[in-house]
């Protein structure tokens, strides 16, 4: 049985991958995939925990926010498609219209 | 619930007085904007009821007690045991007289120099009586914190809206600094509800006894919110550009009425409250006045600018009532009251006269008059006698009020009392060039042609002559207002500890 | 008994009448509502004198003025025979000057004006006189100080007249401000303000002091003091004279009336009327002795050589009040109050005479420019050459009676500066003398010095204005008879009635000497007089150059009298300039605009740049936005866990 | 065994709710005048406002619960909702962007606030503010043609996920610790286990303060809120500067005053820098802005920083001052957004504080109307703002935070320049030139109700105290 501790720290580890990408990557897109790669590593570390605790909760909590990150990727890409659109760009630098 | 006298007016002529200008100014609001006519007229009536219901307060007053009389109470925030308290006592009621007499006034005086925006104009007057007369009515401390900043607005568009040049500037300034100040007496006002067990009501808070350190800082939480409109001395640079920028109604109504609610809310709320902090207080409040008296009195040497000359004496003339209260004795505190009153009568009058040659020459500076009583005689005496009431002349208003408080400065500290009365020297220094500056001497061209002052501004200066010389020569009538809540005002402050004033209260019962 | 109350208000209804109608209806005729209300006030007086000679004293109260605490004061009169005597001058010089002024103002423009003044004047100087508390002393005190801010100020549309009157009224209010400290004074030690009480309780006080500022000091001397200072202030003593000067640019008869007979004298009349408490206190006397010496010698230098008529007179009063001062330091309030009474008379003689001359001259005032007018004007020739004999101390006139009774008291008297006081005051006799026949000489002997259409237009003032002049002159030589001295009196059968009159209220000092010394003092003071005249007559009259050759000799002591001893540039170089300057620089320029208003404004200031700063951290760029999301969360972590 | 049927008593107004969106969302195929659908959600509105004032008990094995709490706060959200509707129609067609989703979208953002309010339980939460959130994205974005309005969605969308994945991540960790997301579960599970210093515990208490935070936009999480707002469509900027944010503090009011009642010192230990930085910046910043909606933005933010007070204070008299305030704050906001609408008219944008010059001479209705939210947002009596914020410090007083108020009462003092900017420029300065202005019924109306409301509580505060307090009774 592999113990717990392991499964949080490679949540943990996932998650910091993941808020890295999204504080460093410059490309819209790759900082949606790498807020994806946050919410998995919640995925990881509430299932480890409900299986660790016996406990039917963390996994319907799984399922919720899988969902929630499907619905959110549509409508990013949405939103990132009338961007370009306007602006050619999905570049994060040039979106600084509004500042101040 | 502290004993206070029941209404004996048969009606809740408090509310009355605070609601008649309201009512007005809603009556205004839905007039048509174009008759400029209707909504003069409209206001000079409400404003002329309000004085004449104000008047059977002069009648109906009980001097011989020091209670509340014409009290009204009803539940107003029953969760935080917040009341509509109205009441009077001797302190407060001439201050409602002056501001429905002074209200009156206003309209007169700008019958013809407003011209743009007339209703809002006539609007912020009236709501400002409103606010004003609530301010010194209100014996819930919420409820008198809500009137005070009420009065913010209609003061800030008043001297905003129709001012002088740079108006904006001195508007906010005036704006923000009372706001700093009275928000900080807000802090206070919810420190003392919970200590004294939850309650507002300014008479249930004066029979508790505070710790000194909170008292000390709850003093000094009020001093920032009385001391700004007072002004005393270190916060007092709003008052010359209000004066100068604010239309003459609107210098007149914050010269005559608006400066009292400093002094008046040491009276009703620092000393009694806080007596031990104010006795404590005294040598620096009594050196902050005379600088203020000193300072005030000689910068006005200097001054090019005839309002700004005025707003300064004003601050020189507050300089002297807060030195009358904080001696802390008879005749130093009921000076410093009759001096507020005085001081009203006087310096609003100034205004109102600048007014009248400044709706003809549309010029301030001084260098620009000269030898105007040879073309304006009436108008000339007039503003001889507002002069000489304003350097304390004996058979004038001033001279009581002036001899009182220095009488009482000098018993509680003598170097106060002779300082300050170096005052009257100073006094006499600039009111006296200025009169000369302006009236005196060859006739400039600027002043030539000047027709001299018609009926409605003779009608406005009027009453306050009489009442220059009223209370010249006979004080009495408003003294005696006064006697029984000062004394009672001193015991309390001097006396310092509770059981002192809850006795006093039972013999007042059994008589 | 309140018929006496009428005596200050008939003039005050004169002056309601006057200003209010003046303008539209009364016009001309202003005058006589003023002259009859003076008349019927003179009227009373004389019956209040018989009264109080017939021995009962007049004390009562008319309403309650000021009632604060323990504070109470009311408007009363107190008639006794300190006050009969003031009343009696002020009256009689008022009606007079009243009579004279009709001729002397007819065709002025502000006529109503100036007679309401007048009669606001006589009223403020009687409720002064009249008054039974200190406070009511006050309140005709600074009364009197506004009338005379009027009047010397009537002609206001010259500049040199409002400065005058301005300068006036506030050097009064630096007398009054001692004056006031002094009525706390009294209040805080007496509990009252009455003169009644509080001269009654003094006596058990003498011994007390009082802290005052810090300094323990002699209780009477310290209040004596302070009421001094309203004197000096008033009758325009040695610090605070600087005005009377001045106050020549009124129109004649206000300085007539104010500033020789009444309104100057109110000092006198204050120190006599407390006689009970300056009596208590040696060094007060010393100290009124003194000043008193000290400004009649120093008035009396400066005008030897003024050239403008009526600055010479007023230096002259100056100097006589400085006398009236020195009796009553040396403890001669009788004296002084005398001298008081028998100066007015010929000092007012004095003025309108002078204004009779300066109405012929059509306003010309420097007696260099006159000359040989006694051809044209004999009548105020005459009247101004007994004037002149009389304030000279020329036996049988009224100057001699009071001026020597002055001398004796002060030579025989117990107070330790007597004999000092008595020297100084011998050479200013001679001084006066000196000056008084220099401009009698100068205006009415030699050769006409003005030009040509001024001498045409010489003539001799009308009856209206030559009436009044020689009533006064009547006066100016009968009022000393009613206190020619002992020494005199036993052989022709007449006693010293004043003296007499005015024993219950200001004591007799006994002078110890002998009737040897007495002669001795009387011959020295006539002698000094008749010298003085005589080296007049000498200097203009017999060698006319000799005063332009003294001059060159001593060029600089001729600047520096002339010029006032500077004390006008002075008091402007220490207080005037420097409280403007003040003003200026440093309350506008530096605590206002720098301090205060650095503060008032820097603080929303520097809250703007600090606004404006934080506004650039909002770059607008979703990467910084998300960092300092994370440095935030990082923070609160480091914070939870450090705990 | 059958299916024991939860009882849904408690839960009607969110299904009728939802019926009522997808049912809009139908109509929109079918209905041509899109002012029509406005008027179909103020009725829905309209009827599960009445629900909810009858609906009351606990549901879904505790998970779901409606009590007098949740119930006030559904009040302020459906009537936000009408508010916006009423304000939006007129705007809608100068924008060109008037579509039926708009109202949809708004409806279900609204069901989500009501779900935050009534959670018990973290994963209803989650719910609840995916569903306010992801429709308050696409709201932001709503016009499709502007760059700005895109820039403002896609900055919040992005901000706002990683808010989420934070509160997740808090979440799990108070899950692993406690083993239940029940927030009651966790409040007994603290106490009984005293473990009060757990690291874990404080960890997780970090980021449940920081996700809520982002959401009522306090400082330093508050970066995306003035461009969010500047970008999105006006009456949308006063929906989410109204909905989210009462949202937000119903839900921080349910986390922190139940589940971690007992450790409150150490988790305001965290709120207490946030409330004093979010006045600071809110206020201070909002001194030099030009644009009205970026100052109204700022001032939003300074307005969550008085209410992070009555959370400081834990008192339920600290929880219904926040009530209390949330109201007036939504009230004179909307107010205040309204009349930025009125000047939005054809040509010109009315967006710039210069364009107020002299609006007294030329519209002085509107100028007074401005006066009022104005002088109500400074906290000047007799107007609502100052009783909301007069409650709000007496109660941070009481529980002790004399220093914290008299910051508070200093920055309000701050804030008065920058409000009195505007009336000064209304009212002491010359028109440049005469803007049109564009009403609607539905805009009259908002702005009466509002401007009479903030009068009406400013003078008769007692009302609207009382049911606040009565609200948090039942907590």
């Amino acid at each position: 049985m592999v113990p717990l501790h392991w499964y949080l720290t490679l949540s943990a580890a996932v998650f910091m991958i993941g808020m890295f990408g999204f504080l460093t990557r410059r490309n819209i897109i790759i900082m949606f995939m790498s807020l994806e790669l946050m919410l998995n590593a919640v995925n990881i570390s509430l299932v480890s925990f409900s299986h660790y605790l016996q406990d039917m909760r963390g996994h319907i909590l799984v399922f919720f926010v899988i969902t929630v990150a499907a619905a959110e990727a549509a409508i990013g890409l949405a939103i990132i498609i009338t961007l370009f659109r306007n602006k050619q760009t999905a570049h994060v630098d040039e979106m600084n219209e509004m500042k101040g | 619930m502290v004993q206070t006298m029941d209404n004996t007016m048969g009606f809740p002529i408090l509310s009355v007085l605070i609601f008649l200008p309201l009512a007005g100014a809603a009556l205004i609001l839905l007039m048509n904007r174009a008759n400029d006519k209707a909504i003069r007229v409209v206001s000079l009536s409400v404003s002329i009821a309000t004085f004449i219901v104000s008047l059977s307060l002069f009648t109906g007053f009980d001097k011989t007690t020091h209670l509340m009389q014409f009290v009204e109470r009803y539940e107003w925030i029953p969760s935080l045991n917040m009341s509509y308290y109205l009441g009077l006592d001797g302190i407060s009621v001439l201050f409602v007289l002056l501001s429905t007499l002074v209200t009156i006034l206003c309209v007169l005086i700008s019958w013809e120099s407003i011209r743009t925006k007339t209703k809002e104009f006539f609007i912020s007057l009236l709501v400002m009586e409103g606010a004003m007369i609530g301010v010194f009515c209100s014996l819930d401390f919420m409820l008198f914190y809500i009137f005070w900043e009420a009065m913010l607005i209609p003061m800030y568009l008043l001297i905003g809206v129709w001012g002088g040049p740079n108006r904006v500037y001195a508007a906010v300034k005036f704006f923000l600094y009372t706001l700093v100040g009275s928000v900080l007496m807000l802090v206070g006002i919810i420190v003392l509800y919970f200590y004294a067990g939850r309650t507002f009501d300014i008479l249930e808070l004066m029979t508790k006894a505070y710790p000194y350190k909170m008292q000390l800082m709850l003093f000094w939480a009020f001093f920032a919110a009385f001391a700004v409109k007072v002004p005393m001395f270190p916060v007092h640079t709003w008052l010359p550009d209000a004066h100068t920028e604010a239309p003459t109604a609107g210098s007149v109504i914050l010269a005559a009425v608006l400066i009292k609610m400093g002094a008046y809310g040491f009276l009703r709320f620092s000393m009694p409250l806080l007596p031990d902090a104010s006795r404590a207080m005294t040598p620096v409040m009594l050196t902050l006045s005379v600088i203020a008296i000193i300072y005030g009195g000689i910068i006005c040497l200097a001054q090019t600018d005839l309002k700004r000359l005025i707003a300064y004496s004003s601050v020189s003339h507050m300089g002297f009532v807060t030195l009358g209260i904080f001696a802390l004795n008879t005749q130093g505190v009921e000076g410093g009251i009759l001096q507020m009153l005085n001081h009203g009568v006087v310096t609003g009058a100034l205004f109102l006269s600048v007014g009248v040659i400044y709706d003809r020459t549309h010029t301030r500076v001084i260098a620009d008059y000269g030898g105007v009583a040879s073309v304006m005689p009436i108008y000339a005496s007039l503003f001889m006698v507002f002069t000489f009431a304003s350097v304390g002349l004996p058979a004038t208003n001033g001279f009581i009020g002036e001899f009182l408080i220095l009488l009482g400065g000098f018993k509680a500290n003598q170097w106060a009392g002779v300082l300050a009365a170096s005052g009257i020297i100073i006094g006499a220094g600039y009111m006296l060039w200025l009169y000369q500056r302006v009236f005196f001497m060859e006739t400039s061209p600027k002043v030539a042609g000047l027709q001299d002052m018609n009926m409605r501004e003779l009608l406005t200066l009027l009453p306050m002559v009489v009442l220059v010389f009223w209370i010249g020569i006979y004080p009495n009538v408003f003294l005696s207002f006064m006697h029984p809540s000062v004394q009672h005002l001193l015991e309390r402050v001097n006396g310092g500890s509770a059981p002192a004033v809850a006795a006093n209260i039972a013999t007042q019962i059994l008589r | 008994m309140n018929s006496y109350a009428l005596i200050p208000f008939l003039p005050l209804a004169a002056f309601v009448i006057n200003i209010l109608f003046g303008r539209r209806y009364l016009k001309e005729n202003a005058h006589w509502v003023s002259i009859l209300a003076v008349a019927a006030s003179w009227v009373l007086a004389v019956s209040a004198l018989v009264d109080v000679a017939g021995g009962n004293k007049i004390n009562f109260d008319l309403y309650t003025w000021m009632l604060s605490g323990g504070f109470k004061v009311s408007v009363g009169f107190l008639i006794d025979q300190l006050t009969v005597v003031m009343l009696i001058v002020v009256t009689t010089c008022s009606t007079l000057i009243h009579i004279y002024s009709v001729g002397y103002m007819h065709g002025d423009s502000g006529y109503y004006r100036f007679f309401s003044y007048l009669s606001l004047f006589t009223f403020s100087m009687l409720m002064l006189v009249m008054a039974n508390n200190f406070l009511q002393l006050y309140f005709g005190w600074e009364g009197v100080g506004l009338c005379s801010y009027f009047l010397i100020g009537y002609y206001f549309n010259k500049k040199s007249a409002s400065d005058a009157g301005k300068k006036a009224f506030i050097v009064n209010r630096f007398g009054d401000f001692g004056f006031g400290i002094g009525i706390f004074v009294v209040f805080l030690t007496f509990g009252t303000v009455y003169y009644e009480p509080v001269f009654s309780q003094a006596a058990g006080l003498a011994g007390a002091t009082y802290n005052f500022l810090g300094y323990d000091v002699h209780l009477m001397t310290l209040i004596a003091l302070l009421l001094f200072c309203g004197s000096i202030g008033k009758s325009a003593q040695m610090p605070l004279h600087v005005w009377l000067p001045d106050a020549m640019e009124g129109p004649t008869p206000v300085s007539a009336l104010i500033h020789a007979a009444t309104m100057v004298t109110a000092g006198v009349f204050l120190v006599a009327r407390c006689s009970p408490i300056f009596s208590l206190s040696d060094t007060a006397l010393m100290v009124v002795a003194l000043t008193g010496a000290i400004t009649s010698l120093f008035a009396a230098t400066i005008g030897l050589v003024q050239n403008d008529l009526k600055r010479i007179i007023a230096y002259s009063t100056v100097s006589q009040l400085g006398y009236m001062f020195l009796a009553c330091g040396v403890g001669a309030y009788t004296a002084g109050i005398f001298h008081l009474y028998t100066h007015a008379f010929f000092k007012a003689l004095l003025f309108l005479c002078a204004g009779s001359v300066m109405h012929a001259m059509g306003g010309e005032l420097d007696i260099q420019k006159m000359g040989n007018l006694k051809k044209y004007m004999p009548v105020t020739y005459m009247t101004m050459l007994i004037a002149s004999f009389s304030i000279s101390g020329i036996p049988g006139l009224a100057g001699f009676f009071s001026k020597d009774e002055i001398l004796w008291m002060a030579y025989a008297g117990e107070s330790p500066v007597g004999k000092f006081v008595w020297a100084i005051g011998t050479v200013v006799a001679f001084l006066t003398a000196f000056y008084s026949f220099r401009l009698i000489f100068l205006t009415f002997h030699g050769k006409f010095r003005g030009t040509h259409e001024q001498e045409h237009h010489l003539h001799e003032s009308p009856k209206s204005m030559t009436i009044p002049l020689m009533i006064l002159c009547v006066g100016a030589v009968a009022a000393g008879w009613v206190g020619i001295p002992a020494l005199i009196g036993e052989n022709i059968g007449v006693h010293n009635y004043i003296a007499e009159f005015m024993k219950p209220v200001l004591g007799h000092p006994e002078g110890h000497g002998t009737h040897g010394e007495e002669m001795m003092v009387m011959l020295i003071s006539i002698a000094v007089g008749l010298s003085g005249i005589g080296l007049a007559y000498f200097m203009y009259i017999v060698r006319p150059e000799l005063p332009e050759r003294l001059t060159q000799q001593f060029r600089a002591v001729h600047r520096v009298l002339f010029n006032k001893y500077y004390v006008d540039e002075l008091y402007s170089f220490i207080i005037v300039r420097p409280a403007i300057w003040t003003a200026k620089n440093v309350l506008i320029g530096i605590t206002d605009a720098r301090i205060i208003e650095a503060l008032v404004n820097g603080v929303p200031n520097a809250i703007g740049a600090l606004s404006s700063g934080l506004r650039k951290v909002q770059t607008g760029i979703m990467q910084h936005y998300a960092t300092i999301m994370a440095t935030g969360i990082l923070i609160f972590v480091a914070i939870m866990l450090m705990r | 065994m059958p299916i024991a049927m939860p009882n849904l008593a408690p839960v009607m107004p969110e299904i009728v709710m939802t019926c009522l969106a997808i049912l809009l969302l139908m109509a929109d195929l079918v209905i041509r005048q899109k002012d029509t659908l406005g008027l179909i959600s103020i009725i829905s509105a309209g009827i599960v406002l009445y629900l909810v004032l009858g609906s009351s008990g606990e549901t879904f094995a505790g998970m779901f619960i409606s009590d007098g709490y949740s119930m006030f706060f559904k009040l302020i959200f459906l009537a936000n909702l009408i508010l916006t509707v009423l304000i939006s129609s007129r705007y809608l067609q100068i924008m060109r962007i008037n579509f039926g989703e708009y109202y949809a979208l708004m409806m279900f953002a609204t069901l989500g606030m009501m779900l935050m309010a009534s959670a018990a339980d973290i994963i209803v939460l989650y719910l609840g503010l995916e569903l306010m959130a992801l429709s308050t994205y696409v709201l932001a974005g709503f016009i499709r043609y502007d760059m700005r309005s895109n820039e403002a969605a896609i900055k919040y969308l992005l901000l706002g996920a990683f808010a989420s994945a934070i509160l997740l991540y808090g979440t799990s960790m108070i899950y692993g610790l406690t083993g239940t997301t029940n927030l009651k579960g966790i409040a007994a599970y603290i106490m009984n286990n005293n473990i009060a210093g757990n690291p874990v515990l404080m960890l997780s208490m970090v980021f449940f303060a920081v996700a809520f935070s982002f959401k009522i936009a306090a400082v330093p999480f508050h970066m995306w809120a003035p461009d969010a707002y500047e970008g999105a469509p006006t009456p949308i900027t006063a929906f989410m500067s109204v909905g989210p944010k009462a949202a937000g503090f119903a839900v921080l009011g349910r986390i922190f005053l139940t589940a971690f009642a007992s450790v409150r010192a150490d988790w305001s230990m965290v709120l207490i820098p946030i409330a004093v930085l979010t006045m600071a910046i809110g206020n201070i910043v909002a001194l030099s802005q030009t644009n009205i909606k970026r100052m109204l933005a700022y001032s939003s933010i300074a307005h969550a920083g008085y209410m992070l007070l009555g959370i400081i204070s834990g008192t339920p008299a600290g929880l219904s001052s926040v009530l209390n305030y949330m109201l007036i704050y939504a009230l004179m906001n909307v107010g205040a957004f309204a009349v930025v609408i009125m000047l939005r008219s054809e040509g010109f944008a009315g967006e710039n504080i210069s364009d107020y010059e002299g609006l007294s001479k030329t519209h002085p209705t509107a100028a007074a109307l401005m006066l009022i939210f104005m002088f109500s947002l400074t906290g000047i009596p007799p107007m609502a703002g100052f009783m909301g914020k007069f409650y709000l410090f007496m109660s941070a007083i009481n529980a002790g935070y004399t220093s914290l108020v008299v910051v508070a009462v200093l920055f309000s003092a701050i804030s008065a320049y920058f409000y009195l900017r505007i009336v000064m420029l209304m009212y002491m300065k010359e028109p440049r030139e005469s803007v049109q202005l564009n009403t609607s019924p539905g805009l009259g109306l908002a702005l009466a109700m509002t401007a009479v409301a903030v009068i009406l509580i400013g003078v008769l505060p007692g009302k609207v105290l009382a049911l606040a307090q009565m609200a948090v009774a039942s907590f």
